[in-house]
């Protein structure tokens, strides 16, 4: 093994003489420093490599010969070496980046950072307490040094501050040691943690010691001047510190971390998840990209600190959970600072720049998910461990801690990464596009790729898959080539995946056998109408498939985390789907933090339930006995989140309506079912206890009020979209009514509500979209008569919607029939009211849907119009015919369905005689009422058309029509506001009070980071007090 | 024993007009005169050094603390005012 | 309780700290600031040293009259303090040089020291 | 299942006698109003008139497909409601038509068959007011299927079936075995709601005869006309004829029937000419006070 | 407002610090680390001043650390002043007669004064640091007297890297050949208390004395040099 000291000899000596190169050879200077750092990488690997063989051990490495504490000594180990490796590499490739400055420079710019990160290995190594102080020093000061990368009067000011607060952190750190010195004799680390004295003097100093490195990794509040240096200088720099500097002292704090004992674990964790929660509320308010990046950098070093505060509870996955979130925030922040220099751009909402490459912005949003903890990156599984971990520690207010402080971390950057993706960029200005400031950013994305790959296998079970997520990234390769190359990849993809798994499926679980169907037959399906695109449609296969991959992993998964693992993997990629609408923005950030917080609730259960029977199988959701009100409350939003009920159901109009065509009815009528079946899992596995049954009751209210709500508000849209968005929410409020019920007939109508709802949705959704398409607007006054241009459409909506009303004789019915025969079954009269009649309320919204697009008066602008794509129609027209089968033969479904649910649920099915079905209450014979009726209605029609054969056809003007000179359309179309007086009288139950809560908790947020954010006023005096305060509140709090 | 006492009376006059000074570095109006009295304790810090037994710490501190320190401090202030001049 | 030279000196260091840090907290001039800041160094020094202090003894030098190796663990002082004190100044000194050069470009960018004047970096 | 030719002719009798009763009732019921409002009114035989007159005539225009499909729609949704009714429960069976085949749900449901396809062919003629009267009827009928909901589920807990048939029996043997005694409450609320659907005064802004005077009456006409026409007779002694099974123990034979579906038909007529019009904010809001209170009410006191 | 509650917040600190030193007592037996020190150090490092051997070779790492803190302050200082590289010599300031000839008889002394501190180091008090700063003040005197006298950079910045780069040697070469980092056994350990012992420390001290000087030196002159203009 190579003496750590040769790397310091490397670094020091080359730094050294570099004062020596004179002015001719600075242009060098780039070339030798980077030289040194590839000397430094390859001292790290050789460390790494037998380490990680476990072929050594930890050893000592003494200066001078003489044994420790006598002497300084220093220490190497794996996670030395896994540090000095991740310090290492960010060194070189800062120096790549910076290579023209470095050489346009003078030497003395190359030569600090060099010293700098000798320094910071030797932080990572040193096991002498003032050895570290020494460090501390020079890490500080070369620290200030390379902020004046940019000379201009913020970087001074900047630097300034930071030397005011460092040097009074590092003073209270000297104090802390020459206590300890003074007290143990000793200023070997090792020694003091092997016997520490137990004297308050010792134990204060070690206080001070500790606190010191605590405030060195800025904890909130104490860290105005850590933001103003990440505002102030170069955002290469910002990555150095973040990076580099950080991730030292970290190391220090992990080195220092067996000293404590509980107090000491409380001031960490205080510590911690106050500048996690904190730091990441101030940075809501702001929008300068480079002190975003600082507050969000900080509120992640924050979470390791309380992390290593936390180690006694972590057990052996501790170094995972640290080294996994720590290498995620280390390589994404680095590349974020990266990225931000490379387009200069300090307001977030200018990054739209980014879009110029797509490359860059696709690095950006790994970057992005691996900060906030989506898969496939590392700190999903660290988060995922740790709130794990927590909880088998019964640590919840912790784990709710963290949860808040991750979401609104997401928040953010969420609402960061939708400026980045949908705001207009041809005003701003060019940037150029280096190819040495590329690598490094480049270079960073593929290894924290590659790092969630390492860490998956690290913890999951084998059945974690990542071909589909390979073939994600071959679809991302070859994205520039045309859109049905790509859709028949898709199609391909999706259909071979289907038979691998489905017929699998069949045989062992039909549950999950028919949502796979509606997931991925149900994709292909609607991935048929992409085919209408022409172009490349960028980015749009990626994404897709990536829902796709989450919806079948969820299916598959056996496990919570794998659970977890598909569910995230299909909340990105359907919020990736969802904002590339037009006005999607914002509610793309709505659904998406919407999304992750239910997430949380999901994850927080999901802890709850390894808390008590260790074990992460999806099975032992039913075997758990404690806490199940909990655990299934937290379940069921999280699951409600996807099915937008009511409360959680504001970012569901948006998100749909402003959605694409073809995307509409992918994330309504599958994505949606996403939801259902998550609760259809909950359900089935901890249904069985008491407490479910109460929380059933609510759940219920809950159900039948969405439906009622969603129904009443789609019948008051003006937007056909937005409508059928709102349709969509209360026909989920149907479904989780009926599982709420838990029984037999309720699940059979939720179920069979499940399969209707993809049918219908999606053939509705297909149609509208594909009208929308062809007349360029989503306002329904603003279309009109269409049935001439459009019958295929016409008559789509129109089985669509007789369908969707429950109407007999086509199979919405089959879900009315079994939902009230549930009701009865199950006494509740009054939910079953509401849902009645809110199920009549949607009849209010159909014809409003079908008459305002296709019936009245044609519209002037639209009379040459042509009838819907054939892609389209194709999609749609298969759909009808399943809904044809399922209506004229609904015993098809009904009794595979029945059979499934009599599993779980044995008592009060259906008994058939014939296609008569025999529910307690009531009965139903599906084929023989559409054979009555069918008879009926065609004998009839044919008789009337028969009789005016000679009728002659009336023209558009050849009629009476009366306040219909289209000026201002939404005026003067007759639908336009057609159920106003209805309005009057119960418009009050739409009210959006929801919309009201949730904007009054945003702008309540908004305005607590903004005020609290003052406190950082930009004074460095106020930033010294500010760390007094914070030492010594911690010390009159734990030490008294 | 006397020694003892004569140490105890020196140091603790040493460190009154150290806390003076620092008083009056902190007070003083005068930018220079605050400079000075810095100086002063610094220089009185090396007897203290010296009567700590800790021979080495005083050199440095009488050359370092006391004397670069404080002339850095003039050239400081002596560069600023030039520009102020230059005004 | 006896008082002891250690002990003054002890006082001696932490009025300095104190007397340092209400300086740097409440004087506006960056260069009084810094100044304050030195001062709050020499009183951790004097700490430092202090606490190094045994009584009635002499400096860890083996000049072959006083101390010798034979005795000097008898009536030698600790010499670790003094290695560290002797440390401590020396980067003191590095960082408050680097400090007032600091000023110095401050002032040259706002033409005042005033360290209100520096806050344009905030929230 | 084969085919019975028996009970299809059973049925399309059935058709034919509450056809013809239906159309001398709202000939009665005409009268009626004409006589309070002291007008001399129409001959007893002018439905049959008109419904002759009507199918004799031929349109010559045609507004499309859909136009066809409004009134179609209305008449399958109409008889289709008939048929799914039990008319008479005997011992026989024969009467109870095509009822095996769905329960009160698919009846209640049924019921918007031809309402959705009225208002899509009315839409479809291309006149704005027909959309308005539409919007307007499809307004009232929700707030009034929440009493009478409310009231089907009270009969189901109190019955323990959604079966009519079985309603009517379990009402037998003696009047005060009917509905009307045992819960009155329920029987009110939907008597009430009872009168939104049938769409008499005061609830008739609906149809609004005086101040939209070009509605769907008038886009459709001749052959069109009749059917609706014919449609509107069957589906008022329908309606009644679910009240009676509902509420009124039934009936066992045909002048049974005829009495009782007569007296809950006069019952709407009778409030509506001696009530003004509501508009139809005010409908709604009124549906949803007073009958959705009793509908309440009627199910707690069977829970 | 601010003022009290300053006071208050020093007040705070004065708390604090009185809770940590309320129980205070003078040690009265040295410690195990110190007591190693003070008994083994003369026979392990052969320095008479065991404080020398102590920052030299037992906590050398941290000496090393010392000097690479004035470097990067130097460094850094020459790094923020020098772009504006036009150096406009200041030819209106004089300086007295007294002060120049004092300079002139003070500076060769200083330096001896400054070289024999630090050649000395390992048996008197004083060492690297203190010669280094006596060297470096020297200069500043000479700067004083003749500010339009400028010190040759270039044999400061050699005398700055060449000592600094072989103290690291020498700091190696003892990894290489005798103990490890900074071992001061590299050489004889020699007599103690004469001017050739202790091993590498005089040498060690040497380098730091240069090295610190030429950095003093060069701090000072940097700043001395620079003019400021209005842009930054």
């Amino acid at each position: 093994m190579v003496s750590p000291f040769y790397l310091l000899g490397v670094g020091l000596g080359l730094g050294f003489l570099l004062g020596l190169t004179g002015k001719n050879s600075k242009k060098y200077t780039s070339a030798i420093t980077f030289v040194a750092f590839a000397f430094f990488v390859f001292f790290s690997i050789s460390w790494l490599i037998p380490f990680a063989l476990k072929q050594v051990t930890e050893t000592l490495i003494y200066t001078a010969g003489f044994l420790p504490p006598f002497s300084i000594s220093l220490s190497v180990g794996f996670y030395e070496a896994v540090f000095s490796l991740m310090i290492n590499s960010l060194g070189l490739l800062s120096i790549l980046f910076l290579w023209k400055k470095i050489n346009s420079e003078s030497n003395a710019l190359g030569g600090i950072i060099l010293v700098l990160f000798m320094t910071l290995n030797m932080l990572v190594f040193a096991r002498d307490i003032f050895n570290i102080f020494v460090w501390l020093e020079i890490a500080a000061i070369s620290t200030s040094g390379i902020i004046l990368l940019d000379k201009n009067k913020f970087s001074y000011s900047a630097g300034f501050k930071y030397l005011l607060a460092s040097s009074i952190i590092s003073s209270l750190y000297l104090i802390g040691v020459v206590l300890v010195y003074f007290t143990n004799g000793t200023l070997f680390l090792n020694d003091l943690i092997t016997n520490a004295s137990g004297v308050t003097m010792s134990v204060t100093a070690v206080f001070l010691m500790l606190i010191a490195i605590v405030l060195e990794l800025k904890p909130f509040p104490a860290n105005g001047w850590a933001l103003d240096v990440y505002e102030g200088a170069n955002p290469a720099i910002g990555a150095i510190m973040s990076g580099g500097v950080a991730t030292a002292s970290l190391f220090l704090l992990y080195k220092f971390s067996p000293l404590l004992d509980n107090k000491f674990s409380y001031l960490f964790v205080i510590a911690g998840l106050l500048t996690f929660v904190g730091s990441n509320l101030f940075g809501i308010k702001q929008d300068k990209a480079n002190r975003l990046l600082g507050y969000s950098s900080i509120g992640q070093i924050g979470l390791l600190v309380a992390i290593i505060g936390f180690r006694p509870f972590l057990g052996d996955k501790f170094e995972f959970i640290a080294i996994t979130i720590l290498v995620s925030h280390f390589l994404a922040k680095a590349g974020l600072f990266w990225l931000s220099d490379v387009i200069k751009q300090d307001n977030i909402k200018n990054w739209s720049v980014l879009r110029r490459k797509p490359l860059l912005l696709v690095l950006f949003g790994i970057f992005v998910f691996s900060l906030i903890g989506l898969p496939p990156f590392p700190s999903f599984f660290g988060k995922w461990e740790l709130i794990m971990m927590l909880s088998g520690g019964y640590k919840f207010a912790v784990v709710t801690i963290i949860l808040v402080g991750s979401f609104i971390e997401a928040i953010y950057l969420f609402r960061w990464l939708g400026y980045a993706i949908k705001l207009d960029f041809s005003e701003l200005p060019e940037y150029k596009f280096e190819l040495n400031k590329i690598i490094p950013v480049v270079i960073f994305g593929a290894l924290v790729l590659g790092a969630g790959y390492y860490a998956g296998n690290l913890i999951c079970l084998k059945t974690l898959n990542y071909i589909p997520l390979a073939f994600i990234v071959l679809l991302y390769f070859i994205d520039s080539l045309p859109a049905y190359i790509k859709n028949t990849l898709s199609i391909l993809a999706l259909g071979y995946y289907s038979y691998l798994i489905l017929p699998n499926l069949y045989e062992t679980d039909m549950l999950r056998f028919i949502f796979a169907v509606i997931f991925l037959i149900g994709g292909i399906i609607t991935l048929v109408a992409g085919y209408a695109y022409k172009g490349k449609r960028q980015g749009f296969y990626p994404v897709a498939l990536l829902m796709y991959v989450g919806l079948a992993l969820i299916i598959q998964a056996q496990t919570t985390l794998e659970f977890f693992f598909g569910w995230e993997l299909m909340t990105a990629g359907s919020y990736f789907l969802i904002i590339r609408g037009k006005k999607s923005i914002e509610h793309g950030l709505s659904y998406i933090l919407f999304s992750i917080g239910g997430a949380y609730a999901i994850l927080a259960a999901f802890g709850l339930i390894y808390a008590e029977t260790s074990d992460i199988l999806l099975s032992s959701l039913s075997v758990a006995t404690q806490n199940i009100t909990l655990i299934f409350s937290l379940l069921a939003i999280g699951f409600m989140t996807k099915t937008a009920s009511l409360g959680l159901h504001i970012w569901l109009p948006g998100a749909h309506a402003e959605a694409e065509s073809d995307v509409s009815p992918m994330v309504s009528a599958i994505l949606l079912k996403a939801g259902v079946f998550g609760l259809f899992i909950l359900m089935i596995a901890m249904g069985h206890n008491p407490e479910a049954e109460q929380i059933g009751l609510i759940l219920g209210w809950i159900g039948a009020l969405t439906a009622l709500v969603g129904n009443l508000a789609a019948a008051f849209q003006e937007d056909a979209k937005r409508l059928l968005a709102y349709s969509s929410i209360s026909q989920l409020g149907y479904i989780l009514f009926g599982l709420a019920m838990m029984t037999h007939l309720g699940w059979m109508s939720a179920m069979v509500y499940s399969i209707n709802h993809f049918l219908y949705k999606s053939i509705l959704f297909l149609t509208i979209g594909a009208v929308v398409l062809k007349v360029g607007t989503h306002d329904m006054y603003k279309m009109g008569g269409l049935i001439k241009n459009m019958p295929l459409a016409f008559i789509a909506v129109l089985i669509g919607i007789i369908a969707l009303s429950g109407v007999p004789p086509l199979s919405g019915f089959a879900g009315k029939w079994l939902f009230y025969n549930a009701i009865i079954d199950k006494h509740w009269y009054f939910q079953g009211a509401i849902v009645f009649f809110s199920g009549i309320v949607a009849f209010l919204y159909l014809f409003k849907l079908i008459y305002s697009v296709f019936l009245g008066q044609l519209k002037d602008n639209l009379r040459k119009v042509k009838d819907i794509s054939v892609w389209f129609a194709i999609p749609i027209y298969i759909l009808i015919i399943g809904i044809m089968i399922i209506s004229a033969k609904p015993e098809l479904y009904l009794k595979p369905l029945g059979t499934m649910i009599s599993g779980f649920y044995p008592n009060g099915e259906l008994s058939w005689t014939g296609g008569l079905a025999n529910a307690p209450y009531g009965y139903w014979n599906g084929s023989g009422v559409m054979i009555t009726i069918g008879i009926m209605f065609s004998l009839l029609f044919l008789w009337l058309w028969s009789l005016s054969r000679k009728a002659q056809k009336v023209k558009q003007f050849n009629i009476v029509y009366a306040a219909e000179a289209p000026q201002r359309p939404e005026t003067t179309h007759i639908s336009y506001n057609i159920y106003a007086g209805y309005y009057k009288s119960i418009g009050w139950i739409v009210a959006p009070i929801f919309e009201k809560f949730w904007s009054t908790m945003t702008e309540w947020i908004h305005s607590v980071s903004d005020f609290g954010r003052r406190i950082y006023n930009g004074n460095g005096q106020y930033y010294m007090t500010h760390i007094l305060i914070y030492m010594l509140a911690f010390y009159f709090i734990l030490m008294h | 024993m006397k020694m003892e006492l004569f140490k105890l009376i020196l140091i603790i006059v040493l460190a009154v007009i150290m806390l003076a000074s620092a008083v009056y570095a902190v007070v003083s109006k005068k930018t220079v005169s605050a400079v000075l009295a810095t100086g002063v304790i610094s220089l009185l810090a090396s007897v203290i050094f010296l009567m700590l037994a800790s021979p080495d710490v005083a050199m440095t501190e009488a050359a370092i603390g006391a004397g670069l320190t404080t002339f850095l401090f003039f050239i400081i202030i002596r560069k600023i005012e030039k520009q102020d001049d230059a005004k | 309780m006896t008082i002891t030279i250690d002990k003054i000196a002890l006082f001696l260091g932490i009025v300095l700290m104190l007397i340092g840090l209400y300086g740097a907290f409440s004087l506006k001039s960056i260069i009084r600031i810094i100044l304050s800041l030195s001062i709050f160094d020499t009183g951790i020094n004097v700490l430092i040293v202090s606490l190094g202090y045994l009584k009635g003894r002499t400096a860890p030098i083996i000049d072959g009259d006083k101390v010798t190796v034979e005795n000097i663990f008898n009536v030698a002082i600790d010499p670790v303090p003094q290695a560290l004190v002797l440390t401590a100044i020396v980067i003191g000194f590095g960082v408050t040089a680097l400090m007032l050069v600091y000023a110095l470009k401050l002032y040259q960018s706002k033409k005042t020291l005033d360290i209100n004047q520096f806050s344009d970096l905030k929230w | 299942m084969e085919f019975d030719f028996k009970k299809l002719g059973f049925t399309l009798l059935g058709l034919l006698i509450v056809l013809n009763w239906g159309l001398l009732m709202s000939a009665i019921m005409r009268k009626i109003n004409a006589r309070v409002a002291k007008r001399y009114g129409i001959p007893w035989y002018q439905p049959w008139v008109d419904l002759v007159k009507n199918y004799a005539i031929r349109s010559q225009i045609t507004h499309g497909i859909m136009f066809y499909l409004g009134p179609v729609f209305r008449f399958s949704g109409g008889v289709g409601l008939f048929l799914f009714m039990p008319m008479l429960i005997t011992a026989g069976g024969q009467w109870t038509n095509y009822s095996f085949q769905g329960d009160l749900v698919l009846i209640l449901y049924f019921q918007f068959f031809g309402m959705l396809g009225m208002a899509l062919g009315a839409g479809e003629g291309g006149h704005p007011y027909s959309a308005i009267g539409i919007s307007r009827g499809l307004s009232q009928f929700t707030a009034i299927e929440v009493p009478m909901t409310l009231a089907v589920i009270s009969l189901a807990i109190q019955y323990q079936t959604l079966s009519i048939a079985d309603i009517v029996k379990a009402q037998q043997g003696g009047i005060m075995n009917w509905t009307m005694w045992t819960n009155p409450v329920a029987t009110i609320a939907a008597m009430l709601s009872l009168l939104g659907a049938l769409a008499h005064a005061p609830f008739n802004l609906v149809r609004a005869p005086n101040e939209i005077p070009i509605g769907p009456p008038t886009e459709y006409h001749s052959t069109f006309l009749g059917v609706l026409q014919t449609n509107a007779a069957v589906l008022h002694v329908v309606e009644a004829a679910l009240f009676m099974n509902l509420f009124f123990g039934g009936a066992s034979n045909w002048f049974e029937f005829i009495v009782k579906t007569f007296l809950i038909y006069f019952w709407s007529v009778f409030v509506g000419t001696v009530f003004p019009r509501y508009r139809i904010e005010h409908s709604v809001s009124w549906f949803l006070k007073v009958p959705l209170v009793l509908g309440i009410i009627a199910i707690i006191i069977f829970m | 407002m601010r003022n009290s509650f300053l006071i208050i917040l020093i007040a705070a600190f004065a708390w604090f610090m009185y809770d940590i030193f309320s129980e205070y007592q003078t040690q009265e037996q040295l410690n195990k680390t110190a007591a190693y020190y003070n008994s083994n150090e003369p026979s392990e490092a052969g320095a008479a001043n065991v404080v020398t051997a102590i920052v030299v070779t037992y906590r050398g790492l941290d000496t090393l650390g010392e000097v690479t803190v004035l470097f990067l302050a130097t460094l850094i200082i020459g790094f923020i002043l020098k772009n504006k590289a036009e150096k406009i010599i200041d030819s209106k300031y004089k300086t007295s007669e007294i002060l120049e000839t004092g300079a002139k008889v003070l500076v060769p002394g200083s330096l001896i004064l400054g070289v024999y501190i630090f050649i000395n180091g390992h048996l008197t008090p004083g060492g690297g640091f203190q010669g280094g700063a006596v060297i470096g003040s020297a200069i500043v005197l000479l700067l004083l007297a003749d500010p339009n006298k400028i010190v040759s950079h270039k044999l400061m910045n050699f005398i700055e890297s060449t000592s600094g780069f072989f103290y690291v040697v020498i700091g190696i070469l003892g990894l290489i050949i005798a103990g490890g980092f900074l071992d001061n056994r590299i050489f004889p350990l020699g007599k103690l208390g004469s001017l050739i012992s202790a091993g590498a420390i005089p040498l060690i001290y040497s380098f730091i004395g240069l090295k610190v000087g030429a950095e003093i030196s060069g701090i000072v002159n940097n700043i001395n040099e620079t003019e400021l203009t209005d842009k930054l």
